[in-house]
């Protein structure tokens, strides 16, 4: 019997989001206790959810229907691993969000709630079509959050969020026809079984296009263009949610279409590609950047291709180096989109130029020092295993020339970081008012996560293993 | 043997990226997505159809019915190809707010 | 177990021969004012002359000088000069040479030099500054061809220790004749070593004062005297010892002590040769600017010490030549 | 039981300065103090481990090899002692959060410790990671600019070197540098080209080397580890890569060019040119720290000389050489740190007479600068001696006049510091100026103590270096207590140091006959006559005639070659941004052409 349903992740958030505004209409104050509440709430759930995965998966079957007809959520080790990764940054993220001062507050705090809540169910489900609506759920909550600051930047963002976004939608529901016209199931397993009753051109279409489609989220080359402009117009906390909370899933997504669903093994190099062009070419024009959001969302571009390429070479060892990938992204990143958020309210520019002795408070110093080390790859920060695991694999199957090119690639990486670095402790600044507690705390939090699985990576480890069962079509 | 109405929706998708990419003004770039979702309703719909079969609706005359899965995400699909309508079109009502156009390339040249 | 009276009989004949260097060395210096006072067609000082100088600087009442510093010149001068003139045969005579090589002898050589600039610097006086710099920028002048003769004589030779290198040549032929073109460069670079015109550049008493020497008077200037009296000895019986056998032409091990004092004026005779030669081009040439000198010894001297070299290197790894 | 003593030895020497980095960040004002508690007890625990031989296996998912043995002493030997001696040297000149620096350096010894101590590919990485980045914040302390120069070229050798670690990844699919049999001659050529390269820059091998100028330019007391003791680890990597996991066998496969491996051959030629290039580029400095630092590069270039030879008496010469660089430019950049300290200033020319002063000080220094130039009263002659004769020995034509030339070189930048700044006339700003307080000396005073005692007993550091030469199967080497042999030669040091002691005795007694009074600076050659103030130092543009001649190839620079290239590379990054069009319309088709590519792609591939 299972003890905690993993539906709960979908339903409290859903359930607070729209009491929100009731909520709104007796006191504006509590709003932000009862959202931050409710992720914490959340986050225990998907503890419990993620222990009782650890054992077997689970599988929660929805409305009364029998698989494969119903609706069902499946939580493998993994699925439950990237859920709590989620609701934990969310989590500490939105302690940064308290000090959110812009209204309306209700639909910010709604929306990001809706935002948790469609991730998670992108990560649970295990039914293809519902799949696509939270894909769509997260979506709509994201255009809402991205033009949030109502401003030309903000709106010019959201726009091409918009756009990319529903032609990307569009792809993955296109994909499920196709597989729906042949299979005439959607539940994930169901078709990975039968997938070779499938036409093969049909199965290259349908493959296709749910690739593109959830590459869209997951920040894939060429699909990612609209990422900086987003990233930039959005409310500090919402990029940080984006980077940390809906590319997860996105590319949590792209990982099932790859393994659970196509099973692919012949044409893996191919994803690879796809992965170290995306970091080629986020990283590169990281460096072009003046602006210390964009240089980040680009640089969220590049660690996305890294995955993504973990996920291409396709061994055990280079795919537990991508989920380990997800998890040091989402806590680096998140870390570092909160801290510029400190600084552009600091220094009330998102020129880098001008931000001169930013981070020789220490407060801020040191979480952005660890998080930058973090992203670089530098042990013992939790961003080495990473990149070590996904280069070990590469290297076992051979793909020199691309590491080389990847490599390469973060050598950039690493000099605009340390061009940013630069600035930002270089003496003679003006003085900055000192961060407030919903900064440091939030920051304070990401830095002692990136250095305690650092230092002692082992638990994380021990979940990646069940790697093994998702290459084979697993959950 | 690819029936026509596939060739329609297909017709359908191309016509709204068409749109979307050669358009300049927001509101038909917006008509060219809701081009797009339709066609892929129309696909989904359409992979559910039986020739000669009728209306999914249970009260057990019927032997042959159109399968009723497609129908259902379809539903879906619509409702959720509203809501990012909507959203969309609030999103160019910003726009206008704060630059006057709905003229893409004004907006650009407004943001310089 | 050591045999400490072989030990103290060798140190003593050691002493003898560092001293009897000195004395040379002051007689050499006597003899080069005479020489190039005759070519000038002056009368100069009588050859004994540096014997009274040295003599009256030692035994000077008033001297001065700046710091402990200063103190270093007259010290690592003379002391240096003294322990390099240990490391080389003298005459056949092999001294320290047993105990350590041409490269060891090589860095020897740095160190009374070293501390006479030391002592120069803490002067204070500026002309000492540009002194020693012009010094040392010639020392990285003339060494360029000088390594490359060593280097040759070295690989055509197979050893590093100067002992081994003069039984090698008295029982196959002096170096001379089989590296002719050596043997040319290491003249010319002589010349740099010593500080002779057109090389006397650090010196340069017309335009610097004497550099280095300019603040030194009394007994720090007899030291510093009998230290150039020494080296002008290590100077000359470093080629003689290099391409002339060192001038042994007898084999002590047959002939005994007849041996030793043949070689000895055998010796004397090749240096007074090599002094004498520096000293005629001395004589006529005028100075050469520093940059010039650099240029010249990166130039010719280094070509043709690099043909020699290249000369060695076929005779010794194509040609088989094993002396 | 042996698995207790590693993780002693482990504790002691990595664990704990870990612990010590994060107690002494919590120590604040006495974090300097706490620093050097936890340098020292490594440095003084390695007595009682010497000649141990602790090996063990751990499988942390993978397998790592961590192992204290004579290489891993002999290198700890070194590092440990220049910490704790730059910790010294930090009471008195750290005053600016030295919570941070304390804890960083201790980092950076656990990392170097650690690299050390394994012998596995994923732990050295880690460690060697661990001990980058805090070498790199350590900079950022002073120089945002410098640090990034730093971290570019420490992350392309960490980039090299993860190459090379993937290659051996691949043929062995273990990170064992014992596990390293059956991998083909070519993927050894790729495995050993990456991580020498990788390690190489580390040392600053020319052209590798344009961070370290830069990055030896911050604080004194930890560029002294940091170009005394870290660099090293670059020669332990090679020295590992070359000798203990391919081994000679290996190299000699390559071919071999009288009795040098080909694949060495080309790095000990790249060694010499560092050698010489650095040697010529320190001459030319006026920044004393930059003066240094080129030193080091031109230093460390013997040692990758006598690493790429490999013969016995190469290999150990390098690793003596490494052993004296350690202490000898530590103790420069010690005492320039001194120096700096004292007078605020960083240029030799606006020095000038401080060892007049500062007595201990230029005493110390001298004694480095004897080191460093190789005179033979100190050890640092002794690693010159074999190197030269190395390559002597077996006729290389090309590396021998570049390396003593080089040292020749090394002359003429020696005596630019010593004039410009100890010597000379004293400058009426420093007229008062005091000694360098005592940490500063003792720390200076242990660093000297090495360098005196190996030049009079060479044989007790060659046993060690003939341990490490056994254990890594190069072979071994000719020496005893006093003295050392190469096949065309050899010295007695016992000898010489007699010899000189008598020598100076008699120049002593012939000094000391008469008594001489002591005049004021300014009663020299213009008699007393200056007017009140005259600057007559003259150490401004020091080797102006040498530079003048060198200035056509002086016009060419490795740094600016760099410049040019990243320029090149930065312009080209702006075009390839231009990508981004920030045009929705653009993206959209952007997608749409995606969409038909990778349909192309699928079906073409069925």
């Amino acid at each position: 019997m299972i003890a905690v349903h993993p539906v709960l992740l979908i339903a409290i958030p859903l359930f607070f989001a729209f009491l929100l505004p009731l909520i709104g209409l007796f006191s504006k104050k509590v709003l932000k206790y009862v959202v931050t509440g409710t992720i914490a709430l959340n986050t225990i759930i998907a503890l419990l959810v993620f222990r009782e995965a650890l054992n077997s998966p689970i599988f929660d079957i929805l409305g009364g229907f029998k698989p494969p007809l119903g609706i069902v959520l499946m939580v493998g080790p993994l699925g439950g691993f990237i859920a709590l990764i989620i609701n934990m940054a969310g989590l500490i993220i939105s302690i940064y969000g308290m000090e959110m001062k812009k209204e309306p507050l209700v639909k910010y705090y709604m929306l990001s709630l809706l935002l948790l809540m469609g991730a998670n169910g992108m990560v649970l489900t295990g039914d293809l079509f519902n799949l696509f609506v939270f894909l769509e759920v997260t979506s709509i909550a994201s255009y809402g959050l991205a033009a949030y600051n109502k401003d030309l930047k903000g709106f010019e963002g959201a726009l091409k969020y918009v756009i990319l976004g529903s032609i990307g939608s569009t792809f993955v529901l296109i994909g499920i026809a196709l597989i729906y016209s042949q299979l005439r199931t959607l539940n994930m397993l169901d078709i990975a079984t039968r997938l070779n009753e499938m036409d093969p051109y049909v199965k290259i279409v349908a493959f296709t296009s749910l690739f593109l489609g959830f590459g869209v989220e997951a920040e894939m080359f060429p699909l990612n263009t609209w990422v900086p402009e987003t990233y930039d117009g959005a409310p500090h906390s919402v990029s940080a949610m984006f980077a940390s909370m809906s590319a997860k899933a996105g590319i949590f997504a792209l990982a099932r279409v790859i393994f659970t669903i196509f099973a692919f093994t012949n044409y893996l190099w191919f994803v690879v590609i796809m992965g170290v062009l995306t970091v080629f070419f986020g990283e590169i024009i990281a460096y072009a950047q003046r602006d210390i959001k964009r240089m980040l969302a680009y640089s969220s571009i590049g660690q996305m291709g890294m995955i993504l390429m973990g996920l291409g070479i396709g061994t055990t060892m280079a795919v537990e180096g991508a989920f380990f990938q997800m998890f040091s992204h989402a806590m680096a990143k998140a870390l570092l989109f909160i801290a510029a958020g400190y600084m552009i309210y600091a220094t009330q520019t998102e020129k880098m130029s001008e931000m001169k002795g930013i981070g020789r408070n220490p407060l801020i110093g040191i979480p952005l020092l660890i998080g930058i080390l973090s992203i670089l790859g530098m042990p013992p920060f939790i961003g080495f295993y990473g990149k070590f695991y996904i280069l070990m694999g590469g290297f076992s199957e051979g793909y020199y020339a691309i590491i080389a090119l990847f490599l390469a690639a973060s050598l950039v990486e690493v000099a605009y970081y340390a061009r940013f670095i630069k600035i930002a402790f270089e003496g003679g600044g003006k003085r900055y008012p000192s961060p407030k507690a919903t900064v440091y705390i939030p920051l304070l939090l990401f830095a002692v996560i990136i250095v305690i699985f650092g230092v002692y990576p082992k638990p994380i480890f021990e979940i990646l293993s069940h790697v093994t069962t998702f290459l084979t079509g697993g959950v | 043997m690819i029936p026509y109405y596939y060739l329609a929706s297909v017709a359908l998708i191309v016509i709204g990226i068409y749109i979307v990419i050669a358009k300049k003004n927001l509101i038909k770039i917006i008509i060219g997505l809701d081009m797009m979702d339709t066609g892929v309703n129309l696909l989904l719909i359409s992979i559910g159809y039986v020739k000669g079969g009728t209306a999914p609706i249970e009260n057990g005359n019927y032997t042959l019915y159109v399968d009723p899965i497609p129908q259902a995400l379809v539903l879906t699909a619509i409702v959720i190809g509203v809501s990012v309508m909507a959203l969309a079109l609030s999103i160019v009502i910003g726009l206008y707010k704060n630059t006057g156009s709905l003229e893409l390339d004004e907006i650009r040249r407004e943001r310089k | 177990m050591i045999d400490w009276i072989n030990v103290l009989i060798q140190a003593g004949v050691t002493a003898l021969y560092l001293f009897l260097a000195i004395v040379i060395g002051l007689l050499f210096l006597g003899i080069g004012r005479k020489v190039t006072a005759r070519i000038h067609n002056r009368v100069g000082p009588p050859v004994y002359q540096n014997f009274i100088d040295v003599g009256k600087l030692l035994a000077k009442k008033t001297n001065i000088r700046h710091n402990w510093i200063f103190d270093f010149a007259p010290l690592f001068g003379l002391a240096g000069v003294l322990l390099t003139l240990a490391y080389l045969p003298m005459g056949g005579y092999r001294l320290l040479s047993g105990e350590g090589d041409l490269i060891l002898l090589l860095y020897v050589m740095v160190i009374p030099a070293l501390g006479f600039a030391l002592g120069a610097g803490a002067s204070s006086n500026p002309n000492a500054g540009v002194g020693v710099m012009r010094a040392l920028t010639l020392m990285l002048s003339y060494e360029m061809p000088f390594l490359l003769v060593l280097l040759s004589i070295m690989i055509l030779y197979n050893t590093a220790s100067l002992d081994v290198l003069l039984s090698k040549q008295m029982h196959f032929a002096w170096a001379i004749a089989m590296l002719p073109l050596s043997a040319l460069a290491a003249d010319m670079a002589l010349q740099g070593m010593m500080m002779e015109k057109p090389f006397d550049i650090p010196l340069a008493p017309h335009e610097i004062a004497s550099g280095p020497m300019v603040e030194f008077g009394g007994k720090y200037l007899g030291m510093l005297m009998l230290y150039s009296a020494g080296s002008v000895i290590v100077e000359t019986t470093l080629f003689v010892d290099l391409f002339l056998g060192g001038g042994v032409v007898l084999d002590p091990a047959t002939y005994g002590i007849l041996a030793y004092v043949v070689n000895y004026l055998v010796w004397f005779l090749l240096i007074f040769v090599v002094w004498l030669i520096a000293l005629f081009i001395n004589a006529v040439f005028p100075r050469f600017r520093i940059e010039q000198a650099f240029k010249f010894y990166w130039k010719w001297p280094t070509i043709i010490a690099a043909i020699g070299l290249v000369q060695a290197y076929i005779m010794s790894a194509f040609l088989g030549v094993m002396p | 039981m042996e698995i207790n003593l590693l993780w002693g030895v482990f504790g002691i020497f990595v664990l704990l300065p870990l612990a010590g980095s994060i107690l002494s960040y919590l120590g604040k004002k006495f974090a300097i103090y706490i620093g050097i508690i936890f340098a020292l007890i490594p440095t003084i625990m390695l007595y009682p481990f010497y000649a141990q031989n602790i090996s063990e296996l751990i499988n942390i998912g993978v397998n790592i090899n961590l192992v204290f043995d004579t290489t891993t002493w002999f290198f700890m030997l070194m590092i440990d002692t220049v910490a704790f001696a730059s910790f010294l040297f930090a009471i008195s000149c750290v005053k600016k959060k030295p919570e941070g620096f304390a804890s960083l350096m201790l980092l950076s010894l656990a990392g170097a410790n650690g690299v050390l101590m394994s012998r596995d590919f994923l732990s050295l990485y880690i460690f060697w990671e661990m001990m980058s980045w805090s070498a790199y914040l350590l900079i950022l302390r002073s120089s945002g600019e410098y640090a990034r120069r730093y971290l570019l070229f420490g992350i392309l050798s960490a980039y090299f070197i993860i190459m090379g670690i993937g290659i051996f990844y691949y043929y062995t699919g273990s990170f064992l540098f014992s596990d390293s049999a059956g991998i083909p001659l070519m993927g050894w050529f790729w495995i050993l080209f990456f991580l020498v390269v990788g390690f190489a820059v580390k040392m600053a091998v020319v052209p590798l080397h344009v961070w370290a100028p830069y990055a030896y330019s911050s604080e004194p007391s930890f560029v002294s580890f940091f170009s005394g003791g870290l660099s090293k680890l670059g020669t332990f990597g090679i020295l590992m890569g070359m000798y203990g996991i391919a081994g000679l066998s290996i190299l000699q496969g390559f071919g071999t060019f009288r009795d040098v491996s080909l694949f060495g051959y080309p790095f000990a030629l790249l060694g010499a040119f560092t050698a010489f290039i650095g040697t010529i580029l320190a001459i030319f400095q006026d920044d004393l720290r930059k003066l240094l630092a080129y030193s080091s590069i031109g230093q460390l270039g013997y040692v990758m000389v006598g690493l790429g030879l490999g013969t016995p008496l190469a290999v150990s010469g390098a690793l003596f050489h490494a052993f004296n660089h350690a202490f000898f430019k530590s103790l420069l950049f010690l005492g320039a740190g001194a120096v700096i300290y004292r007078t605020g200033k960083y240029k030799i020319s606006e020095m000038g007479g401080l060892g007049y002063r500062m007595p201990f000080t230029f005493l110390f220094v001298l004694f480095a600068i004897f080191a460093l130039a190789g005179i033979p009263i100190t050890s640092g002659f002794i690693s010159k001696w074999m190197l030269y004769e190395a390559a002597i020995e077996k006729k290389f034509v090309i590396i021998a006049p570049l390396m003593l030339i080089a040292s020749v070189g090394a002359f003429l930048y020696s005596f630019r510091i010593l004039y410009g700044v100890f010597l000379g006339q004293l400058d009426k700003p420093y007229e008062n100026i005091k000694e360098a307080p005592l940490p500063m000396l003792v720390a200076m005073g242990i660093l000297m103590l090495p360098l005196l005692i190996f030049s009079i007993f060479p044989g007790w550091i060659l046993e060690w270096i003939d341990d490490i030469m056994k254990s890594t199967g190069v072979g071994t080497i000719d020496y005893n207590t006093y003295s050392y042999y190469s096949s065309i030669g050899g010295a007695n040091m016992l000898v010489l140091w007699i010899a000189f002691m008598l020598v100076f005795i008699v120049a002593m007694l012939i000094f000391l006959m008469k008594k001489a009074r002591k005049v004021d600076q300014y009663d020299n050659y213009l008699a007393g006559e200056s007017p009140p103030y005259v600057q007559l130092h003259a150490a401004h543009n020091f080797y102006k005639p040498l530079r003048d001649t060198w200035a056509p190839l002086l016009k060419y620079s490795i740094d600016r070659a760099y410049e040019k290239l990243s320029r090149f590379f930065v312009e080209g990054f702006e075009e390839i941004k231009k990508i981004y069009t920030e045009n929705p319309q653009d993206y959209a088709a952007y997608l749409g052409i995606a969409f038909l590519l990778f349909l192309f792609i699928g079906w073409w591939l069925l």
